[in-house]
């Protein structure tokens, strides 16, 4: 029946998917918006290297930063830009887990994006140290010097969850991406294509065992993969949450934060599904009922952040702890309180929009609501990690933070540093999964037929 | 302490020069030596032996730049003596006792010094009047000997000359001088203790029998001998004797506040104020203007204009009966204050001291004056003697200045002032200086006085010559090189044998000269017995003075406002505007760093209205200055402050540029208190503050007990979730009283000293990066306008459960069995998160490379047993470690515990009133345990847990019921 | 569709792959090797001197004590380098015309500096001193080696913080009775732990302590 | 004589088709069969026989040497140099779940898709089955079915006949 909820349109053919789809690197089709696009990024991954040159050449203090705000956007973008890749492995690995169909389109560019934004988020905790040339000193071997690692400390952890959180990524992503890869290389006319592909796609031939052990693989990992974000981004809380500075010291922060930072990275992921879909016309792979199910997990994520906030301020109240209570009176009242309003402006009032179907199906909206989350959740990184800081217990060390040109060059030449990899990612490996759409139009087909 | 009875040059100067210096490390290489010449063209002047005694001197500060991590470890040279100094231990410190010079006092100190240099100034625990206790001024002054501005040669007209040259010309000179036996020469000096100084000036004045000298002292000396000279009839000096106080009333004089006498004062203070243990010893009382560390203090404090002292000290002096007194108007809070006063005064008979400020003028000094004697005072807490500070009888500035414009004078000798400087601007003494024939400027660097003048003669630091002084209550200290003079330098006391007619002075002839007619036929072992104790035993004798009973003089009233002027508490004249430690050390109660501002009252701001940093007018007569407003709470309605000492154009290049020059507007006749009008202009600025807030907020970060309530002492261990490390035999612990701190900085400026605290200028400081390892907070209490004030240093606490050690992901910061917290910053990969967790905020990083220049001079400054930190790691209060790693050795050598008292950090043994204690927790006996047994004991944000190992004792509060010894 | 690639092609994927694979491996191993080597520890190096000093001649062939010339070890932070009036006090009577001792001979008579090589150089930002460790019982062997058969002196132990903890972490067999600090040749006794404990006890050594950070760095 | 082929292709329209064909073979008697399909057909593996995959076990097994291993290795390094950290215990254990937790996972996952790898026998460029002109169909639309020379029944002529027969839209014979 053709009025059947599917979420791919049934009229296309296998054929025509994988021809479309390898065709956007074999045959890039929007060779001058491309372009265009390339530059601006190329820009702003300049603008980073000069950034990480003055940096490197004359220390940290080029920042805005201070004592007491001795983290501010190294440590507050990182946490951004970390929960913004969480999505992507929600999406591939969760959705997976439960079935739910409608991931396949979108599960490839999400997790491309969770891997930028991790490399993104990660090169941040090596910009903010003072001496980063001894950044090696955080991994155990065999020093000299005799001495470890301090594995009590939330930063120690943190290097390991994001190295294991970039690996296991990757290794997610690639393995994903083997039998597509083949695809393509079965589709490319050109000696370098050919070859390109041949060899990323390690000679994968399709066969039965190969998809079963495949198949084994892949969704065991994508089952260590959940408790993994949950895991990195309750351990990014922790670097917060195990100081003592009021407005960080809460057993609230660990789910805060992941929600938070699932929140983030669905907002990113249908940014990124509305414009790749008007950029390669993929309505057709993409298509306006995903995004009417990216809107209502944006919905939903989105409110589950508010009961973080909701939270919060309750717990500050229920302490009763005078230092607790002042920071939370700080944040919504203070010199900052325009970072927290800030924060629940951007997050929480366009999302009210979602609730409505139009809205959802509607790809400007989506953006626009989607954009206004990300800049919000920036604020609210911001206003957790500056206000917390710049007043803590003793009235004597408290100060203020402004940050300075080199903070905001920072910042952007990371975008810079997302939207490059990115970009050229998007013009050599297939961006939506061929075999797991194929595979969806298959099922679908076939419920048409018994239906 | 290890002292050397021999004298100094005897020990380490043997007569071939060459060795003195045991430099083992230094830079040969050819390109530093250019470099050097490059830097420091006189050093290209220097005889041989200086010149490589200053190569190996810059070679030894660069030794001690480096923090490498894992490179290559490099060969470098080693050199050892040709011929060793019998006693020399190579690295081991070596400790002269000598004195600094401030406003020609002499400020006894030990010097610590390494290989030469020295690096670290302290109090001489055995003089009288500083019991090893220290100011700012003092802990400052060896970063002056290596100020890279210093006058490194003689010029002329600002060419490098010789001394041959000098001399020569000094030989024409004198040749005029000789024949108009000194008629228009003239000579202008800052107050002058040095008794070779003095001799040599009575010498002159014999030879050059016309010659006149003038006096030029821009804080005190003529202007405040004024007002005692109108008090008792005849020049006197007064020594307050705090430590015998029951009741200490004060109008507008800042006895505990920077200057002079603070140490002497503050320690009398602190003597009086802890003698018993269950109260205040003392109660101090205080009508101020402008608020001061003694009104910080005072558990009464008034706030009145600084025109209303000569009033209230009339109305003191009628509650008390003293006969003659008229009675002023007062408003309520004036009567009940004086009521209190009085009353406490009159049951403290002879045990008690009231102050008069210069502010108050001759009126009020008489008023002082007259009830001290009343009270049975005089004698017994006030006592008198002839004024220590000479010359006797030299004329004044303005007599120099109306002298040189009627055309009487065609030489001036200006030696170690700067009148083209600190002069009232109304006297123009820059024109004046240039419309003489002859000039010359001796003096340590080449400053506004110094490039007006014909001659600059280079004046040899303090810290290399030989020379004497006397400390505020007159005891003499002979003063011994430390260091040979590394710039082609000499002492005043060799400039003033040259102007005598000798040709090459040695440098210690002169003050052997006096020394030898004063010990007579002991003199070899007086001498060196007087070397090595750091002073000649022997004060100023008391003498007896009856108050006058002069009339009054009123006040001047033209003019909207009180104008105050106080000098600068870190650069205080403009002298020590060049030395970084002191511009970067927070003025005591506006924390302000780097600049002088307008202080005014909250209610005054209010009215205009302004804000801090925004620029204002201030108007005295025809002339004005503009600088920025600083909101002071507690500062009386209609008073302005302005402080002395910036907008300096010549003091280098840490000090030029910085604030505005009051001088600028400071009446000739009226230096402390005048009247004028104030109002905004355009401009405004970011001031380099430390501290941006300054309520408590409800918090009890600073507390207070009333006499009464003192509970007995609790002393519950915190409890913890984690199991107790085993401790060793030491267990180290600092307790601070809240009570005795006074928020004079001597402490931070001690810290900066001995551990090579970096300076990072103003700008850092503006945006929160000032590295002091210890501040001292203020705080504020009650209305903006009549707020309670508190200090408290924060040091490092060193936590048991320390929260900083636990973020760290390299092991950088972790904890001794000693119970320190330790930092190591070699291994300190700089990611804050330490500083991020530390609820006290006490951690410092250097948000870049904060190290001196490697060519500058401050590096000699270093003390070799501190790294110097490089750039991207962090730092803080480490208890002095070296210090009690140096004592271990010590013990450990000869297999004994350590002592209690045996450690002392920097801090604590700068403090004038021991309000921090150092010492070891385990050992009951110790003084550090006993406090921590003291009912006023309490631990900072106790309810974190953290369980520091630095605690205070609370502040007493005033309830009347507390007042001395009964 | 034909094939994209020769069967020679597998083989040098799988010998590319396992020769980046050993790469890694075996350069994380030969880093943490280098950083032990000779060249990064300075060990093995004799440097140039201004005259060729043997220590061998001196130390062995004479028997002259280390103290005679490194006389400030038991006083101070710093062994001391020998004065030139040190090595006069000799030389001014034997071999008073080598050639080789000539820069001696200048030394005393320009009043220059000997310009040594230093041999056993730490970094800046540890704080070691001599006087502790003889009078606790360490030798001079422990750290420099076998002196008295160096003809140039060399630094025969690689001065790194491991080699540093290694003691402070078990002093005691390491430790010697005050009678042969200076002695090179002297053995551990088959009971090193229980001697070196005896001293240690009498020292008041205090064990344990001497691994905390500022026992070397401040 | 011609070299002895590789094996049989035939190619098939559906998966519903290549399974009928894969069952009628086995039926016949064929054992060396393969499948090269566009996505994992399901089902394919019960009638090919196949056995189910240890990957998961690898995963377990390595899942195990992570944790021991982070375990371990914070025990040791406490052991080594122990360092009083805040008033902490040496052996924080609490402390030490992150860093275990996380090396777990990662030991698990590196280790699934490297067995992966290593127990299909890839990388490798260089397959027959690659010289066969339709095979690249296999990741487009068809199903393709593979009985390889390996097999007892194998001849070129029937298998290509028994194929045809399956409902192969097209039998090609795969080069050695």
């Amino acid at each position: 029946m053709s009025d059947r909820n599917d979420i791919l349109p049934t009229r296309q053919t296998m054929a025509g998917i994988a021809d479309q789809l390898t065709g956007i690197p074999l045959h890039f089709p929007a060779e001058r918006r491309w372009v265009i696009a390339m530059a601006f990024a190329s820009a702003l991954l300049l603008l980073l290297m000069i950034s990480m040159t003055e940096l490197f050449t004359r220390g940290v203090g080029i920042w805005g930063i201070n004592i007491p705000v001795n983290w501010a956007f190294a440590i507050h973008n990182y946490v951004w830009w970390l929960g913004i890749g969480h999505a992507g492995t929600l999406i591939s690995a969760l959705l997976l887990l439960t079935g739910s169909e409608w991931r396949n389109s979108l599960n490839r560019f999400a997790e491309t994006m969770t891997l930028f934004a991790v490399v993104c988020a990660g090169i941040y905790p090596i910009l903010h140290l003072g001496r980063p040339w001894y950044v090696y000193w955080m991994f155990p071997y065999p020093a000299t010097m005799g001495v470890w690692p301090q594995f009590r400390s939330p930063l120690e952890w943190d290097i390991w969850a994001v190295l294991t959180y970039l690996t296991v990524s990757l290794v997610f992503w690639y393995t994903g991406l083997i039998p597509d890869l083949a695809a393509a290389r079965d589709r490319a006319t050109k000696r370098g294509w050919q070859i390109f592909f041949g060899i990323t796609s390690l000679g994968w031939r399709g066969a039965a065992i190969h998809w079963l052990r495949w198949s084994q693989a892949y969704r065991v990992t994508a089952a260590l993969a959940v408790p993994l974000v949950v895991s990195v981004h309750s351990e990014v809380s922790l670097l917060f949450a195990s100081g003592q500075i009021p407005g960080w010291h809460s057993t609230i922060f660990p789910p805060y934060f992941v929600l938070g930072a699932a929140f983030s990275g669905f907002a990113v992921v249908a940014i990124i599904a509305v414009a790749l879909r008007s950029w390669f016309g993929l309505r057709n792979l993409v298509t306006d009922d995903h995004l009417d199910v990216l809107g209502k997990v944006l919905l939903a994520t989105g409110l589950m952040t508010g009961y973080g906030y909701v939270f919060e301020v309750f717990d500050a109240l229920y302490s009763g702890e005078a230092h607790e209570m002042r920071t939370l009176l700080d944040r919504v009242a203070g010199v900052y309180a325009w970072t927290y309003w800030g924060a629940v402006l951007f997050n929480f009032v366009p999302l009210q929009a979602l609730w409505w179907r139009g809205v959802r199906r509607s790809g400007w909206a989506l953006l626009l609501i989607s954009i206004s989350v990300a800049v919000g959740m920036w604020l609210e990184r911001d206003m957790i990690l500056v206000t917390s800081l710049y007043r803590d217990f003793l009235v004597s060390s408290w100060s203020k933070f402004t940050p300075t040109f080199w903070d905001w060059s920072t910042y952007l030449g990371t975008i810079g540093l997302f939207l490059v990899p990115f970009l050229i990612a998007i013009r050599i490996i297939p961006m939506i999964s061929i075999f797991e759409t194929k595979e969806l139009l298959h099922e679908e087909k076939e419920k048409g037929h018994h239906g | 302490m290890k002292r050397d009875a021999r004298p100094y040059r005897d020990q380490v100067a043997p007569r071939q020069g060459g060795q003195w210096s045991g430099v083992e490390e230094l830079s040969d290489d050819p390109a530093f030596q250019a470099f050097v010449d490059a830097e420091y063209p006189a050093a290209q002047q220097f005889s041989p032996t200086a010149r490589r005694e200053f190569l190996k001197l810059m070679g030894a500060s660069f030794a001690l730049a480096g923090l490498a991590g894992c490179e290559k470890s490099p060969f470098v040279a080693a050199l050892p003596y040709v011929d060793q100094p019998d006693d020399a231990t190579i690295g081991i410190p070596r400790i002269y006792a000598t004195a600094t010079v401030f406003d020609g006092y002499a400020q006894p100190v030990l010097a610590t010094t390494y290989s030469g240099r020295p690096t670290k100034l302290d109090g001489n625990p055995d003089h009288p009047v500083t019991q090893g206790r220290s100011d700012v001024f003092m802990q400052s002054a060896v970063l002056g000997l290596y100020d890279p501005d210093r006058a490194q040669a003689p010029t002329r007209r600002g060419e490098p000359v010789s001394w041959k040259d000098v001399v020569a010309a000094i030989g024409v000179l004198r040749e005029g001088w000789t024949k108009d036996g000194g008629e228009g020469l003239r000579l202008l000096v800052g107050p002058i203790t040095s008794p070779t100084l003095l001799r040599q000036f009575d010498a002159l004045l014999k030879q050059f029998p016309k010659a006149r000298v003038h006096l030029h002292a821009p804080t005190g000396g003529s202007a405040q001998q004024s007002l005692v000279t109108a008090a008792y009839g005849k020049p006197l000096d007064l020594h307050y004797a705090l430590e015998q106080c029951d009741v200490i009333v004060s109008l507008d004089g800042d006895l505990l506040g920077p200057g002079l006498d603070q140490v002497r004062n503050a320690r009398g203070w602190a003597t009086s104020r802890h003698r018993v243990a269950d109260r205040p010893g003392n109660r101090l009382f205080m009508a101020e203007s402008v608020p001061s560390a003694t009104g910080a203090m005072a558990g009464n404090r008034l706030i009145a204009d600084a025109s209303r002292m000569p009033v209230l000290a009339e109305a003191l002096a009628k509650a008390l009966g003293v006969s003659g007194a008229a009675a002023g108007e007062l408003t309520d809070r004036e009567r009940d204050w004086i009521g209190r006063a009085a009353d406490a005064c009159g049951r403290a008979r002879g045990k008690s001291l009231v102050v008069a400020g210069a502010v108050g003028g001759e009126a009020a000094a008489i008023c002082a004056a007259q009830i001290n004697d009343a009270l049975g005072n005089a004698g017994q807490t006030l006592k008198f003697t002839d004024p220590i500070a000479g010359p006797a009888g030299a004329a004044t500035l303005a007599e120099l200045i109306s002298d040189i414009d009627a055309g009487k004078v065609h030489s001036v000798i200006v030696i170690d002032c700067n009148p083209a400087y600190s002069v009232p601007g109304e006297l123009n003494a820059a024109g004046a200086l240039q419309r003489v024939r002859t000039s010359l400027h001796v003096g340590l660097q080449r400053d506004e006085t110094g490039v007006l003048c014909e001659w600059q003669l280079a004046l040899a630091h303090a810290l290399e010559s030989w020379s004497d002084a006397r400390a505020v209550d007159g005891t003499a200290t002979i003063i011994q090189p430390v260091i040979a003079p590394f710039y082609d330098v000499r002492t005043i006391h060799q400039i003033l044998a040259m102007l005598l007619g000798e040709i090459n002075p040695a440098s210690d002839a002169a003050v052997r000269e006096t020394w030898q007619a004063a010990f007579g036929d002991a003199f070899s072992t007086r001498w060196k017995q007087a070397l090595h104790d750091g002073f000649v035993q022997g004060a100023a004798a008391f003498v007896d003075a009856r108050p006058s009973s002069a009339a009054v003089t009123a006040p001047p009233t033209q003019g909207a406002v009180d104008i105050v002027f106080r000098p600068d508490p870190t650069v205080w004249d403009g002298q020590f505007a060049n030395v970084g430690w002191l511009q970067e050390l927070p003025k005591p109660l506006t924390t302000v760093t780097w600049s002088n501002v307008v202080a005014i009252a909250p209610d005054l701001a209010k009215r205009i209205p302004i804000a801090s940093g925004d620029h204002v007018e201030v108007r005295i007569g025809k002339r004005s200055v503009t600088g920025p407003v600083w909101i002071m709470p507690g500062q009386a309605g209609n008073t302005v402050a302005l402080y002395l000492g910036y907008g300096r154009t010549r003091a280098g290049r840490v000090g030029d540029g910085r604030g505005y020059d009051a001088y600028q507007v400071r009446p000739a006749d009226q230096p402390w208190l005048a009247k004028g009008s104030l109002r905004k202009v355009d401009g405004t600025e970011t001031l380099a503050v430390t501290q941006l807030h300054h309520r408590m907020e409800g918090f009890d970060f600073v507390r207070e007990v009333n006499p009464g309530d003192v509970a007995k002492p609790t002393l519950s261990e915190q409890a913890s979730f984690y199991p107790n490390w085993a401790s060793s035999e030491n267990a180290w612990g600092m307790v601070i009283d809240l009570d005795a701190c006074i928020g004079c900085n001597a402490c931070v400026a001690a810290c900066t000293a001995e551990n090579n605290v970096p300076v990072v200028g103003a700008d850092q400081v503006k945006v929160g990066r000032e590295m002091h390892w210890l501040r001292i907070a203020r705080y504020y209490d009650g209305s903006i306008e009549e707020p309670r004030s508190f200090f408290q240093p924060v040091p490092c606490m060193h936590c048991e459960d320390a929260p900083c050690e636990m973020g760290c992901p390299v092991h950088a910061t972790t904890h001794s069995p000693e119970g320190l917290n330790q930092m190591v910053y070699n291994r300190c990969i700089g990611t804050r998160t330490c500083s991020s967790y530390c609820p006290y905020k006490v951690r410092r990083f250097n948000f870049f490379d904060y190290r001196a220049p490697a060519e500058s001079p401050t590096q000699a400054a270093h003390n070799p047993e501190v790294t110097v930190r490089s750039r991207g790691v962090m730092e803080k209060c480490t208890y002095c470690v070296q210090r009690i790693e140096a004592a271990h050795v010590t013990a450990d050598k000869d297999s004994r515990p350590l002592r209690d008292g045996e450690v002392v950090t920097a801090c604590q043994q700068a403090c004038p009133t021991k309000a921090i204690v150092f010492g070891d927790i385990k050992d009951p006996n110790s003084e550090v345990a006993r406090l921590k047994r003291d009912g006023r004991h309490y631990v900072l944000l106790e309810e974190l847990g953290t369980r520091p190992r630095t605690t205070y004792l609370a502040r007493w509060r005033d309830d009347g019921s507390g007042s001395g010894q009964e | 569709m034909a094939q994209l690639f020769s069967p020679a092609a597998d083989t040098w994927m799988r010998l590319f792959l396992v020769g980046s694979l050993s790469l890694m491996a075996g350069g994380t191993v030969g880093i943490i090797g280098f950083a032990r080597s000779t060249y990064m520890t300075s060990t093995d190096i004799r440097p140039q001197q201004p005259v060729p000093f043997s220590h061998r001649h001196h130390a062995g062939e004479l028997g002259i004590d280390c103290r005679y010339c490194h006389n400030n070890v038991e006083q101070g932070p710093q062994a001391g380098l020998p004065s030139t009036e040190t090595c006069m006090t000799c030389h001014s009577q034997i071999w008073t015309n080598a050639a080789m001792l000539e820069p001696v001979r200048q030394s005393l008579a320009h009043h220059m500096p000997i310009e040594w090589t230093r041999v056993a150089k730490l970094p800046d930002y540890v704080y070691f001193r001599h006087d502790i460790h003889i009078a606790k019982g360490v030798g001079c062997e422990s750290c420099h080696g076998r002196i008295d058969k160096m003809a140039l002196t060399y630094r025969a132990k690689p001065f790194t913080m491991e080699f540093c903890l290694d003691c402070h972490r078990d002093p005691a067999p390491r430790l010697r009775p005050p009678e042969h600090i200076t002695d090179m040749a002297w053995t551990p006794p088959v009971d090193a732990r229980a001697k070196g404990e005896a001293i240690a006890a009498h020292e008041k050594i205090r064990f344990g302590e001497l691994t905390h950070c500022s026992v070397c760095h401040r | 004589m011609a070299e002895r082929a590789y094996g049989m292709l035939g190619e098939f329209e559906s998966s519903e088709a290549l399974l009928a064909a894969a069952r009628q073979a086995r039926a016949a008697g064929y054992r060396e069969l393969d499948a090269f399909t566009p996505f994992p057909v399901e089902g394919l593996a019960r009638i090919l026989k196949i056995q189910r995959p240890t990957i998961s076990l690898v995963g377990l097994i390595s899942a195990f040497a992570g944790g021991g291993t982070a375990l371990l290795m914070q025990v040791f390094v406490n052991y080594d140099y122990p360092l009083n950290v805040g008033g902490r215990p040496v052996y924080a254990l609490s402390a030490f779940a992150v860093v275990t937790f996380e090396l777990t996972i990662l030991f698990s996952a590196v280790a699934m898709v490297v067995a992966m790898l290593w127990q299909n026998g890839l990388p490798r460029l260089n397959h027959p089955i690659f010289a066969a002109a339709r095979f690249h169909l296999a990741s487009k639309d068809r199903f393709i079915l593979c009985v390889k020379s390996e097999d007892p029944m194998f001849d070129e002529q029937e298998t290509a006949v028994f194929l045809a027969g399956a409902g192969a839209a097209s039998v090609e014979r795969v080069p050695p």
